[in-house]
C-alpha cells in the first residue's frame, strides 16, 4: 500500500477552508502594503479538503510501525510504553493555552509542576538542581558542557579538550565540538568497559570534562566509575554524564553518587514522554553545587509560599533556547512521576534490568553476544556469527521487521561490528519476549537456510528495501510541480 | 503498578531462567556502596488521583479568552483546526521513534518530505530540513551554517531580533568561539548578517535592502521569519535571502508555556550539505516503488561525530506533522486569508488606539504585519487592569528595552473578532 | 496479521490497577454483606495491565476497514466523513458531564442545543415537530408506528394493517411486527418503483399506515409520490418515510412536502455522526401537527426565553428510552449543521446526487445496471452478468475487500437478485471514484479470466473468507477457559 | 464548503461525463412542485465560529465536580481511565460501520466477541449479545422475549424498577400487545417476573427467593442489574435468572446528560436464538485461521424480517466497546475493588446522614451497594441550598412517587473522597 504526497492531491481551483471574516473597514493587504514588502507568488501548498487531509493522515499513520501495535526493541531509545493519561494531563486548557509571557501570578500552577519536577528530578539522579530548559538530550548535553565550559572559565582556566569513549554516541563528540572543545577519545577494554589505562594517558589539565553514559552503551554498568570519577576530579575535570541509560537505574543507584558532575535526561525515553517520530523530547540537566552559579537562567525558585521566575543570575550562561523549555514534554513527565512514585520508578528499572537479561539470555547461541553478562537495561549482541551467509545486522533488522517487529539499533556503538542492540524496556510481556525470540531464531535459521530469501525481506511492509544510496547520490528533498522536475529527470 | 507489565509470577520465571535467584544477582557490577536503599520520592498514586493532582496544577494557572489575548512576542493564539489534533493523536505517528528502519516507518518520512517541501514553498528557498526545537536555536544554527560556510569570525544582527533569540545566538557564539555583534552594517568579517521579519516589535523589514547590504559585504543573509506572514509577505527566496528560519508555533501548535513547538530552517541549494538535523529524501525499492528515507546523513552526528553540521538527533518531529497538518488544511488561500485579517485587524487596532489619550503608535509611518508597538503611560498599571477584565493586552517590552520602558507591543489574529477589539478599548477607555 | 483474546493475554496473578482507597471505617462489603445475597465466584475477566491493553486495541484497530483510510460505498448506509470537530465538541465538559437528572436552570446551554437542533431537522425535512429520543433508525420507524397507532386509536379506529414495499429495508416490517401489526407487502414495478397498482389493491380501512424509503431502496426517486400519498390519504391511513436516504434530499425537497405525516432521520448518516462500527446512532422522528398529540414525553419547549422540559402530555406514548436520547450524537450533528448552512447541506446532496450518477455511469458494462438512471445518492448494480462464470456479488465483494476497498452493500434489496448497492456520498473526491470504478473493472475481468483465483480472495487481509455455515451450525458465542471447551471441541 | 470534497472543475467534468448540462438533469424525477428554492436554515459557519458557538452552549450548563456529586438515579459519575478515550478515538474502530464484511472488520468483531464474554461472566449467564440500545430497552426486550418464549400474555414487574425503564416497558407492551402489572405474585398467565437489583432507590433483592417465586409460576426471571455491583452481589446466573439485562454507563461512559450509554442482555443456552440483535461469533478461515463473524442472523430483521426477534440494526457497538477497555483495565480485582469502596462511602455517608437533625433513612434495616433513599424535610429546599455549594445532592424521588414526596436517593462511587463526604455533611449541617 502507498500514499500519494499531499501536493499530488491537489486541485488547483480548490477554494480552501472557510474562515471569519475580517469585519473590519481597513483594507486588504494586497492593497495598503508597499510593493516591494509583497510577496510575488503565492506558495504551492495542497488544495485539498478536509476529508481527503484526513484520509491522507490516516493512510500515512497506517504505514508505521510504533510502540501502540509493535514491539519496538530499539536500543539506546527506551521505547516503553507512553501512558494515555500523561496525553490529557498536556492537553488539559490551563496548560495548553498558557501564554509564557503571561504574569508570573497567573501561572503559578505552571510554576509549581516545574518546580516539582526538578525537586523530582534530582532525587533520581541525585544532584543539587535541574535545568528543564534543554529540548533534547543533545541539546542538554551541550548545555550541560557550556556549563563547564563557564565553571572553568570562571576559575581562570582555558580547558579545550574533552574526553569522550569510543564507544559514546555521536552527539556526545558532537556537542563537544559545538562547544568549541577538541574531542579526544578514549578506548573501552575487552570487558567493554572504558579503559582506565588510556584514561589516565589522556587526563592532563587540558582536559574540561570526561562524558560518560553508565551504564554505557553496551548496556553494562562501568564497574570502575568511582576510581574513574576519583581520576577525573583529581585532575580537575569534571564528569558527565550522558542520561540516555538511566532507565537502567532508577532506584538502584544513582550518577550524582558515582560522581558525576553534570546530568542530562531524556525525558523521552526514562520519562515515558512519546517520540513523536522524531521529537520532540525534553533533555532537563541536573547540577552539583559548583556548577549550580551556571545554570540557565530563568531559574524557578519558591519563595515564601510563592513561585518565581528567577532571571537574576549574573553567572548563567544564559538561556539556552526561548521560554521555559518543552513545558507540555514536562507535564507527561510529572504526571508519569506522579502515577509511578519511588516505588514505582525502582521496580520499572530492575523490571528493565530483568528482561534485558532475559531476553539476552534467549538470544544465547542465535546472535554472538560478545561481551559477558549480566547487562543492565540493554545489550549488544552481534550478526557476525551469519557472516560467513553472507548476512549482515543489517538484514537481520529487515528480517525482523518482514515479522512484524521494529529492529533493534544496529551498527551502534561502532566498537562492536555488526552490532544488533536490543532494549526491551519493563513495558514489554514475557510473552511478547519469548515470541521476539523465536522471530529472532526464524531470522538466523533463515539466513543459513536461505540467505537470498532473507536478502530480499521485507516483502509484506509497505515497501521494500528502499535504494539509500541511490537517494543520497542525487537527492530529492521536496516535490517540485510536474513542470519543475521534468527537466531533471534522468 | 501503573504502567508495568510483569506479574510477581512472570519475574520468578524470568529470574529461574537465568539462575538468578533476585534481582540482586544481575546487578553485581553496582558497586554495594552506590545501591540505594529506596528512591526518596512520594509513593505512587492511581491515576485517578494522579489526575486530579495534575487538573488541580492546571486549575492553579490563569487562561485569558483567546478572543481577548492581544500578546504575543513570538507565541500567538491562533485558531487550530480540529484536523490538526485528531492526526497528532494517532499513536501511529507519536508513539514512533526517528524513522531509523524506512520500511515501517513510510508514515512519518512521507510527512517529513511533505513537511520540507511545504516549508521550502513557504520560504520560496529550495530546501527546508526535517524540524529543529524551536526559533532561537534555529537561529543559531544559521548562524554557525554561515560561520562555517564563509570561514568569518562573526554574526551581525540587526535590530530588535527576538531577544531571548539573540541572548540564545550569543550561548552557541561563546561555545563556538565566534562573536556576535549588533548593526547592519557588515564587514570582511562578517559571515552573516541576520535578521528578524517582521522584527520583534512587529514592524517589516526592507528584507531586498538588507540582503544587498550583506551580500555586498559577501555575508551570507540571515532572514528569520513569521510563517504566517509569508503568506503576504515577500519571502527570503524572493528577496534573495540565503537561509531562512523561524519558529512554527502559529502553524498548529498550542502556546503551551512555551514549548513545545518547533523551528524551521531553509536554504538555498548550494548550502544543503551544511543543514543540521534530519533531512528526508526520495527513494525507490527493487520494485520500483516509491519511498523515503533519511538521506545526506554523512552531515550528521551519528555518521560524522565531532565534524557534524550540529549536535541535533531528536528533533520536534511531532510539531512539524502538526505545521504540515495545518498549512495543509489551509491551503494557500486560507494562509492569506487568516494572515489578511489579522493584518486588517491589528491595523484597525492600531488606528483606534491612536485615539485614546496618553496612547501613542512608536512608528506612525513603520509598515508593519499583525504585532506593533504603542507607547502608552504607565503601560503595567494599565496592563493589569485589563487582566482584571478578563483581557490579556499587549506584551511590555521595557523589562529588554530600557529605551522602550513604557511600550506595549499588541498583536491580533483571526481569533480576535471586532467585538473583542471594541471590548479591549472600552476597556482602555474606562479604566476601572 | 492476527490478535490474541484479550482472555488469552490473562494471569492469574495480575494484580490489577492501582485504585483509591476507601479511607472509611465502614467494613468491606465482603464481610457485612449477608451471605446469600453475596457473589459466590468472581467473574473470569481478563488480568493484563494497562501497556498490553493498549496494544491489544491497538491491533485490533488496525485489523479493521473504516472511512478513516478506506472508501466505504455501503449503500444505504451514507459512509460519509464524519468531521473531527464533531468529536471534540461532544467531548467538551460541559456535555459529557451533565447528569441527566439536574435542575433544568444548570442545562439550558443542552435544552436550547436540542431545542435547536429539533428547529433545524422540521426545516430539513419539512415538518412541525421532531423528538430527538429514538436511538436509532429501527427506533425511530417503531416510535413513529405508535405514534401512528396512538393517532387511530385516538379516533376509535382500528387499525391493524402496515404495508411495506417488497424492496423495503428489514427493519420496516420488523417494527411494524414489533408494534403488533400485521405486514402487508406491496410490490415495486419493472421500474423499480412501488406499483401503484398494487398499492390500490391493498389500501382499506385496516391499513394504518404506508412505510416508503424516497429515493427507495434502489436509489430511484419515487416519481408518483404525490399521487401515492393522496391515495394513503384518501383511505385515513398515515404516510411513513424512512429517511435513510435523505442524504440524496436536503435542499432539494422534504419528505413533508410530498406528503409524509412521519419521518425519521438516521443522525448517524445524513448528519454524520460515526458509526462507531455498529452505533450509537440517532433516529429522531419528526411528525406533522395531527400526530404531534403523541409525541413520546417529554419534549422540549421554550417559554419565556427560557427552555423546559415538558413532561405533561397525556396523550403521549410515553418515552421510548430512558432521558432525552443520545444527546453525545445530537451535539455532534447540530455542530454539523452550523458548519454546513442550509447552503452547505442543500451542496451536500447535489453533490451525493453527482457522485452516485457518476459512478453508475462508470460502471456501465462493467455490472449489470437492472434500472434506468438517473439515480439519487446510490444506486443498485447487479453482479447477474458475471453468473455463467460462477461469480455472485459475494465474490465481487470480496474481491474489492482485496484491493483495498469496504464492498457495497450485497443482496439488499431482495428485489434484485445478486444486488451490489453503491453509495459513494459527496465525500469522496473524483480520484477515489474513478479509482474505485477501475477496481470493479479489474475484478470484473479476473471473474472472467480466473474466477478460481477471484473464489480466493481476498488473500491479503488479516483473514481469508470465514465460514460463517459452520459458525452458525456450532456457535462458539464468547471465549471460555480451556478446561470448559476442552470437553467440547469436536 | 466544509466536508464537501469537488472542486467547482470536477462538477463540471463529472456532469459533462454524463451528459448533464447541470444538476438538475439527475433531478428530473423529482416533481417541480416538490422543488425547494432554498434550505431555510442560517448560513454555514467556519469551523473556528461553529466551535465558539457550540462552546457557548457548553458553558450554558453547570457541570458540578465529580467529587460532589451524589446524585445517580440510573446514571453515575466514575472515574473513566483515560485508556477509555484513547481507545474510542481511533478512527479505525468509531467510523467503521457494523462489521457485514468480516475480513475487512476483525478489529470489531473480535473486540464484540470479548464484549460478549465479559458480560456473560459479570452476570454469569451463557450468552450475552452484541449491545442494545440503552438499560430502558434492554428491559423490553427482554421482556418481549419471554413473551414469546411462553407464549404467556403478561409480564409481572416487581416495586422500584426504574420508573423511566417501566414507562418504557409499557409502550412496548401496548404495541406488541401484552400486558404490564406490578406486583410479585405472577400466575399462569405471567411470562416473566422482571426485578431490578439493586432497585431504583438503591437497595438490594433477594435475587434468589425472586428467581423461585418466578419459577414456581413457569415464569421466566429477569434480572435488571447494575454492572459494578456484580463484582459484590450474587449474578442472575448464580441464582438461576434466565435473563439479565443492563444499563453499562458506569462502565466507562460520560454521563453525557443521559446518553449515548449502552444497554445490555444476558441469557441461558437455551434462549439463545430469541436474543435480540447482534451476535458474533467464532469461525475460521480456508487456511484454519481464527476469525470471527456476524452469526445466528437468522434472529434478526435483514433476513427475517418481521418475523424477526427485535427490530434493532444499529445497536450501540462503540459503547460496548467503551464497556470491554473499562472492564479489561479495572479485571477482576479492579473491578471489586470499586465496587467495595462506592459500597463502603455509601455506607459511610448513610451513617452520618442519620445523625443529622430532620433526616432519617427510609429502610435503615435493608441492605444496599452504594444508593440508598433518605427521608429530609424540605428536601428540595436542602437541594437546591447544596448546588449553591457546588454540591449535586441526592435525586429527589417524589415526581414520581408521591408516596415519597421526602424522599431523596444519595449515591456514592470512588469519587466521592472522604473529604467530599464531609462536605456534603458540612453543608448540610450549616444550610446558610
Ligand atoms: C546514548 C545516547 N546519548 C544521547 C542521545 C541523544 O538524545 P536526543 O536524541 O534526545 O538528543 C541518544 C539518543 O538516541 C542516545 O542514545
Ligand atoms: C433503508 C434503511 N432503513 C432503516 C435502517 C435502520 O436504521 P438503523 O440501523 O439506524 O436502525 C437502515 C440502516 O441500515 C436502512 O438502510
Amino acid at each position: 500500500m502507498s500514499e500519494a504526497l499531499s501536493f499530488e492531491l491537489s486541485r488547483p481551483d480548490w477554494p480552501g477552508p472557510r474562515l471569519p471574516e475580517a469585519g473590519v473597514q481597513q483594507p486588504p493587504a494586497a492593497e495598503s502594503l508597499p510593493a516591494h514588502l509583497k510577496r510575488r507568488q503565492a506558495p504551492l501548498l495542497p488544495q485539498i479538503s478536509e476529508p481527503e487531509l484526513m484520509r491522507h493522515y490516516g493512510r500515512l499513520a497506517s504505514l508505521n510501525y510504533s510502540i501502540s501495535e509493535n514491539f519496538y526493541p530499539l536500543g539506546s531509545c527506551t521505547m516503553k510504553y507512553n501512558p494515555v493519561a500523561n496525553e490529557a494531563a498536556a492537553q488539559l486548557p490551563g496548560f495548553a493555552y498558557l501564554h509564557p509571557y503571561q504574569d508570573e501570578s497567573t501561572t503559578q500552577g505552571a510554576l509549581e509542576l516545574m518546580h516539582r519536577l526538578e525537586a523530582a528530578l534530582c532525587a533520581v539522579v541525585g544532584v543539587d538542581r535541574v535545568t528543564l530548559q534543554p529540548a533534547a538530550g543533545a541539546h542538554g548535553e551541550w548545555t550541560a558542557l557550556r556549563m563547564i565550559q563557564a565553571y572553568h572559565q570562571s576559575r581562570g582556566e582555558r580547558r579545550d579538550q574533552v574526553l569522550v569513549p569510543d564507544s559514546a554516541h555521536g552527539t556526545n563528540p558532537a556537542s563537544a565540538a559545538l562547544c568549541g572543545f577538541q574531542v579526544v577519545e578514549v578506548r573501552s577494554g575487552a570487558d567493554g568497559r572504558i579503559s582506565v589505562a588510556d584514561l589516565e594517558s589522556k587526563l592532563n589539565e587540558r582536559v574540561a570534562a570526561l562524558m560518560l553514559t553508565n551504564p554505557n552503551t553496551l548496556g553494562l554498568f562501568e564497574r570502575e566509575i568511582l576510581e574513574v570519577a576519583e581520576m577525573v576530579h583529581a585532575t580537575g575535570a569534571k564528569l558527565y554524564y550522558d542520561g540516555a541509560n538511566l532507565n537502567a537505574l532508577m532506584g538502584i543507584c544513582r550518577p550524582g553518587d558515582m560522581g558525576f558532575d553534570a546530568v542530562h535526561m531524556n525525558l523521552h525515553k526514562t520519562f515515558t514522554t512519546p517520540h513523536g517520530g522524531g521529537g520532540p523530547g525534553a533533555g532537563p540537566v541536573g547540577v552539583k553545587k559548583d556548577l549550580e552559579p551556571f545554570l540557565p537562567r530563568p531559574t524557578i525558585e519558591r519563595r515564601n509560599g510563592h513561585y518565581e521566575l528567577d532571571h537574576e543570575r549574573p553567572q548563567s550562561i544564559g538561556r539556552v533556547r526561548s521560554f521555559y523549555g518543552n513545558f507540555g514534554m514536562l507535564v507527561r513527565a510529572y504526571t508519569y512521576i506522579l502515577a509511578m512514585g519511588g516505588d514505582g520508578l525502582a521496580q520499572a528499572s530492575e523490571d528493565a534490568v530483568l528482561a534485558a537479561n532475559y531476553l539476552r539470555g534467549r538470544l544465547e547461541g542465535v546472535l554472538d553476544l560478545p561481551h559477558e553478562g549480566p547487562c543492565m537495561h540493554e545489550f549488544v549482541a552481534s550478526a557476525r556469527n551469519l557472516g560467513e551467509h553472507g548476512i549482515k545486522a543489517l538484514d537481520v533488522a529487515k528480517g525482523l521487521l518482514e515479522r512484524g517487529y521494529y529492529a533493534p539499533t544496529i551498527y551502534f556503538p561502532l566498537i562492536v561490528p555488526e552490532a544488533v542492540m536490543v532494549e526491551p524496556t519493563e513495558t514489554e510481556s514475557k510473552a511478547t519476549l519469548d515470541a521476539f525470540a523465536e522471530a529472532v531464531q526464524e531470522v538466523a535459521d533463515l539466513a543459513r537456510s536461505d540467505p537470498d530469501r532473507l536478502h530480499r525481506e521485507p516483502v509484506s511492509l509497505p515497501v521494500g528495501r528502499l535504494d539509500e544510496v541511490a537517494a543520497a547520490r542525487r537527492p530529492v528533498l521536496r516535490w517540485k510541480p510536474p513542470s519543475e522536475t521534468a527537466g531533471e529527470s534522468p | 503498578m501503573p504502567y508495568l507489565v510483569h506479574s510477581p509470577e512472570d519475574r520468578q520465571e524470568m529470574l529461574a531462567d537465568l539462575g538468578a535467584g533476585s534481582i540482586d544477582d544481575l546487578l553485581v557490577d553496582v558497586p554495594a556502596s552506590l545501591r540505594l536503599r529506596r528512591l526518596d520520592l512520594a509513593p505512587g498514586l492511581s491515576e485517578m488521583e494522579t489526575m486530579a493532582r495534575v487538573r488541580e496544577l492546571a486549575a492553579g494557572n490563569r487562561v485569558f479568552d483567546d478572543r481577548l489575548t492581544f500578546r504575543g512576542g513570538g507565541v500567538y493564539r491562533r485558531f487550530i483546526p480540529a484536523a490538526v489534533g485528531a492526526v497528532l493523536s494517532k499513536p501511529e505517528f507519536y508513539t514512533a521513534y526517528t524513522p531509523y528502519q524506512p520500511e515501517a516507518s513510510q508514515g512519518t518520512l512521507q510527512a517529513i518530505f511533505e513537511f520540507q517541501t511545504l516549508i521550502a514553498e513557504l520560504t520560496g528557498l529550495e530546501i527546508a530540513n526535517a524540524s529543529l526545537y524551536d526559533g532561537a536555536t534555529a537561529v543559531a544554527e544559521a548562524a554557525m551554517m554561515a560561520v562555517v560556510h564563509t570561514g568569518r569570525p562573526e554574526v551581525l544582527v540587526a535590530p530588535y531580533l527576538h531577544p531571548e533569540y539573540l541572548e540564545v545566538l550569543r550561548g552557541y557564539a561563546q561555545g563556538r568561539g565566534f562573536a556576535v555583534r549588533e548593526g547592519t552594517d557588515p564587514t570582511e568579517d562578517t559571515a552573516a548578517l541576520v535578521f528578524q521579519n517582521p522584527d520583534f516589535l512587529g514592524l517589516i523589514a526592507d528584507g531586498a535592502q538588507l540582503v544587498e547590504v550583506a551580500h555586498a559585504a559577501g555575508a551570507l543573509a540571515v532572514a528569520c521569519v513569521d510563517p504566517i506572514s509569508l503568506a503576504l509577505l515577500a519571502a527570503p527566496g524572493e528577496y534573495g535571502g540565503d537561509i531562512a528560519v523561524g519558529e512554527g508555533q502559529q502553524l498548529g501548535l498550542a502556546p503551551s508555556y512555551g514549548g513545545p513547538h518547533v523551528g524551521f530552517i531553509a536554504c538555498r541549494q548550494e548550502l544543503v550539505r551544511r543543514l543540521p538535523g534530519r533531512l528526508v529524501g526520495e527513494a525507490h525499492d527493487g520494485q520500483g516503488r516509491r519511498g523515503y528515507v533519511l538521506t545526506l546523513t554523512a552531515r550528521e552526528q551519528h555518521i560524522r561525530r565531532e565534524k557534524a553540521t550540529s549536535n541535533i538527533c531528536t528533533n520536534h518531529s511531532l510539531c512539524a506533522l502538526a505545521a504540515s497538518v495545518y498549512m495543509t488544511y489551509m491551503g494557500p488561500h486560507g494562509l492569506q486569508h487568516v494572515a489578511d485579517v489579522s493584518y486588517r485587524r491589528a491595523h484597525a487596532l492600531a488606528a483606534e488606539l491612536a485615539k485614546l489619550p496618553e496612547v501613542e503608535l512608536l512608528y506612525p509611518e513603520r509598515p508593519f504585519f499583525n504585532e506593533f508597538p504603542v507607547r502608552m503611560k504607565n503601560v503595567l498599571h494599565r496592563l493589569r487592569a485589563l487582566e482584571d477584565k478578563g483581557i490579556l493586552g499587549g506584551l511590555p517590552v521595557g523589562r529588554w528595552y530600557s529605551e522602550l520602558a513604557d511600550v506595549a507591543t499588541f498583536c491580533c489574529t483571526e481569533l480576535n473578532d471586532p467585538r473583542a477589539l471594541d471590548q479591549l478599548l472600552e476597556a482602555l477607555r474606562r479604566p476601572a
